[in-house]
């Protein structure tokens, strides 16, 4: 990571945040980063509220607990803590610029937003002739991120990733991205991701590094590992209303922890055994055998 | 005499109404989720449900769900796909209907979620999600408000989510549900349909910012049954979508 | 099925070629079919041979374990039994008219094949212009088939069909297909497939008919199922080299038989037990509790 | 002395040699696919094997496959994925290195495998599957002949696979491996740079329909190590690709 990068999180939209890579990217001090993705619940909020960002391309900032996301609002209404770009996106429009990138396009065309204010002098969209006589579509730039961070369930060494549950835009964005850096809850053995090549979702060529992270994403969830941890995105939702409020949490949560195992230690073990997945609810068996 | 109901229950039953059996459905979270399983339990046993994270259910999920990416929407889904899978389906026509909610509304069905002038000092709102793009690609779209002045608004500082506008080969709002009444939108009218009971004609043209067409032969909305309000109390135990105020996003 | 329709099969490349399907549409004696699939490996030139086909739009149309298919060479060089049009792709060109049909969308952009000959004057392909200014671009119309044909392992009574092992370019063809019928090992309840929903290639609103025909795919292979029959491609590669060859096989294994289960009969108990999948390599646990 | 081999297995270890370590390399079947193999066993260990079928391995298949599609090429993969991605990884440039055949070569390193009248009537042949995609996509390409005359044609009836083209932005064929030797295409040259044993210039040029630049110092092949022999026939202990005439595809 470095001053400046666009990174893009959150890919999966309200599952598996990387909330240890964006609380360390806090702590950091990191400067100027864009970030990038669809909707990124409160992880956008908090990086905006601690100023390190200094632009937005996605299609909703807020928290979806609680609706605003009162950082964001500060930044773009107030320039507080400083003033941010925002480029604004829907959900598919991002999606698109990311594809674009992965499939190694300059752009994809679509229908989606016309008629409406986002698409309209748009950076990144234009309006395009179908060359094929149809109707008249709209040219959505490639997108291409510096870094993408994952979090995802199990990784080998080199990064072949195992993800299940909810994707949302993981994939596109690994993809599209010059660097990817997974955190995952276990590194296993190759022969476990071996022995599912279809749940293979990130091949590990295109993975930069892999971090073993356990809790990584909480307080968002993540299948079969860990339950969402509402109370923190109602608490964080409270008390970031004002730059009084959100400076204290964000010293209690984020830069007065060193690391992500305090930030556990510190939730404590009864909420971790409450959050933790105990059931079990396996996938159907699928035989791979020649 | 049926039971005691809030008025969020009674658009709950009216969003489940626009459901039709067979359907897929753009499901979004809140009152259309409610909505959506309320459907399914009784006229429309067999329709689908999309969520934008790639999420694919024939049923509702098993427990509460705070928002579409909680586990329990994932565990027994019939699909988890992409983001950009359930996109595409979209924008190929295969969506009969969507839900989406806005902060502010205009004549045409236009919604706004970006941000507005219209307290004086412009407001940021969290934006689009997918609700730009349910509004542009579905076959129909039903919104969902909160009927006050300040959202009812002739002119929109910002288009999050497109209506009804010249050009448009298909789709658009076929039907608004407020906290007021349930209204026609189709081909770019605004009419009631039909007015919550103990609401007034006067009540809706006062929460109205714009001229909004309303029959004297105007129905009350349909009151729940009990087996309704028994899917939506089972659904909601808490009445924490159906006992206060809706919520942003 | 009816004459005329396009139809795409062999998504998957050379495995789960729904070889029962192509069998059963020569036996009904269609007419005017158009196939559309990547490689096809020996399918297309069986159906080609009987006189079903008018049109191929295809990468490759062959024998994969012999190289020509001397049905198809027939068919152009000589008409014989009856000429067809060929619309010549690549992979890439014929998965991206696939692709831009599942997108809803009139084309797709791509830089694969230029400075080659399948591009130029193609029916399905322009040159366009990158509106960002970037290099020039082509153009590949969307293809929208009227039936897809897809061997899967399993699949509930809606038409969720689980499918594991090679992919290719079926779910692109599942997506833009106008039907979709699956063919499977065995249809499974409901809560099999609810069991692993990323597994799900395919969701059951797509899905027109589901047919249950363990074997169907045979003598192609089926991850987990089915071993490829050898023998049976390098059988139909030699006596195919003449319509006097290739008229008694077709004959023997396809007009002369009613139904799949007949074909299975005729090969004989010890061949399917040599063929049929009886080890076990089970895809890691995933859970899913919630 | 080593011991006898036959020419493809020459072949197989020249087209080992034009992996180099931690490469993502787009395989082929038949020679490079043991050719990946042998590199993978010997001075690539880290390179990483895509198949135009979505499948993507970082050892070889445990069993001998006839196809790229085979179960055996399956079980133990690292990654299924479709068609498209592999094919979208190509066009974005990650891929290094990705091995062709074809039925006929010019001097730009074209390849046809879809039609020809060089038998005078016009022979339709099988066509693209991904290799002209892989000519297009991949950084660079290693191609892979029968060295016959009525094979290296100065003008070919059709293109496929397109090699070096006026133009041409990135990647084109780097290196041609034949019956009778090794040569450079880079940058649109056409030169040898190695005949196998036993090879004379005449021969080369006399199997080649077009001027080839031999210099009177090209080297001599290196021949097959007795562990480069073992891999390859541990891999193809019937000698169906090694001990044969390539055949189709």
């Amino acid at each position: 990571m470095h001053d400046g990068d666009s990174v893009a999180l959150g890919l999966a939209l309200e599952s598996g945040i990387p909330f240890a890579a964006v609380h360390e990217m806090i702590r950091q001090g990191r400067k100027d980063l864009t970030l990038i993705g669809p909707i990124s619940d409160m992880a956008f909020d908090q990086m905006i509220a601690a100023g390190v960002v200094a632009r937005i391309i996605a299609a909703w900032v807020g928290n979806v607990a609680g609706g605003s996301g009162y950082g964001f609002r500060r930044a773009v209404e107030d320039g507080v803590p400083r003033s941010i770009e925002v480029e604004d996106h829907s959900n598919f429009t991002v999606g698109l610029a990311l594809t674009a990138a992965a499939m190694g396009l300059p752009y994809l065309p679509t229908r989606t937003g016309i008629g409406g204010d986002i698409v309209k002098n748009h950076s990144r969209i234009r309006p395009i002739d179908d060359p094929f006589g149809g109707a008249p579509l709209l040219a959505v730039g490639a997108l291409r991120p510096d870094v993408a961070i994952i979090h995802v369930q199990r990784a080998d060494e080199d990064g072949n990733a195992h993800l299940w549950g909810n994707l949302g835009l993981t994939v596109e964005a690994a993809y599209a991205a010059r660097r990817t850096i997974l955190v995952c809850e276990e590194i296993v053995p190759k022969d476990v991701i071996r022995s599912d090549p279809n749940r293979t979702q990130i091949p590990g060529f295109l993975t930069t590094a892999v971090v073993e992270e356990p809790g990584g994403a909480l307080p968002s969830s993540l299948q079969g590992y860990w339950r969402r941890d509402f109370e923190p995105f109602l608490e964080y939702h409270r008390v970031s209303r004002t730059r009084e409020g959100v400076e204290p949490w964000l010293r209690r949560w984020v830069l007065e922890i060193p690391d992500r195992a305090t930030y556990l230690d510190r939730l404590g073990e009864s909420a971790l055994e409450r959050l933790r997945v105990r059931d079990q609810r396996l996938a159907a068996p699928a035989n791979f055998a020649p | 005499m049926t039971e005691p109901y809030t008025r969020r229950e009674l658009m709950v039953v009216a969003a489940g109404r626009e459901i039709h059996d067979h359907e897929v459905v753009f499901v979004g979270m809140r009152l259309p989720l409610l909505g959506f399983g309320l459907a399914k339990a009784t006229h429309a046993p067999d329709a689908v449900g999309l969520f934008e994270n790639g999420v694919i259910r024939d049923r509702p999920a098993e427990a509460f769900i705070y928002t579409m990416g909680d586990p329990p929407n994932i565990a027994g889904a019939i699909a988890c796909l992409g983001l950009m899978d359930v996109m595409c389906l979209l924008q190929q026509g295969r969506v009969d209907v969507g839900f989406i909610g806005g902060a502010e509304i205009d004549p045409l069905g236009n919604l706004n979620t970006t941000r507005t002038a219209a307290g004086g000092a412009t407001v940021r709102l969290p934006g689009s999600g997918g609700g730009g793009d349910i509004a542009s690609l579905a076959r129909r779209t039903v919104l969902i408000m909160e009927h006050e002045p300040r959202r009812f608004r002739q002119q929109l500082d910002y288009v999050t989510s497109p209506g009804h506008f010249h050009g448009r080969r298909s789709g658009g709002p076929s039907t608004l549900i407020t906290t007021l009444g349930v209204f026609d939108l189709s081909d770019g009218r605004f009419r009631a349909a039909s007015l919550h009971p103990g609401i007034t004609r006067d009540a809706v043209r006062n929460a109205t910012g714009f001229p909004v067409a309303i029959d004297d032969s105007v129905p009350v909305t349909r009151a729940p049954t009990a087996d309704e309000l028994a899917y939506i109390r089972h659904a909601d135990p808490l009445g924490f979508w159906t006992g206060e105020p809706m919520k942003g996003r």
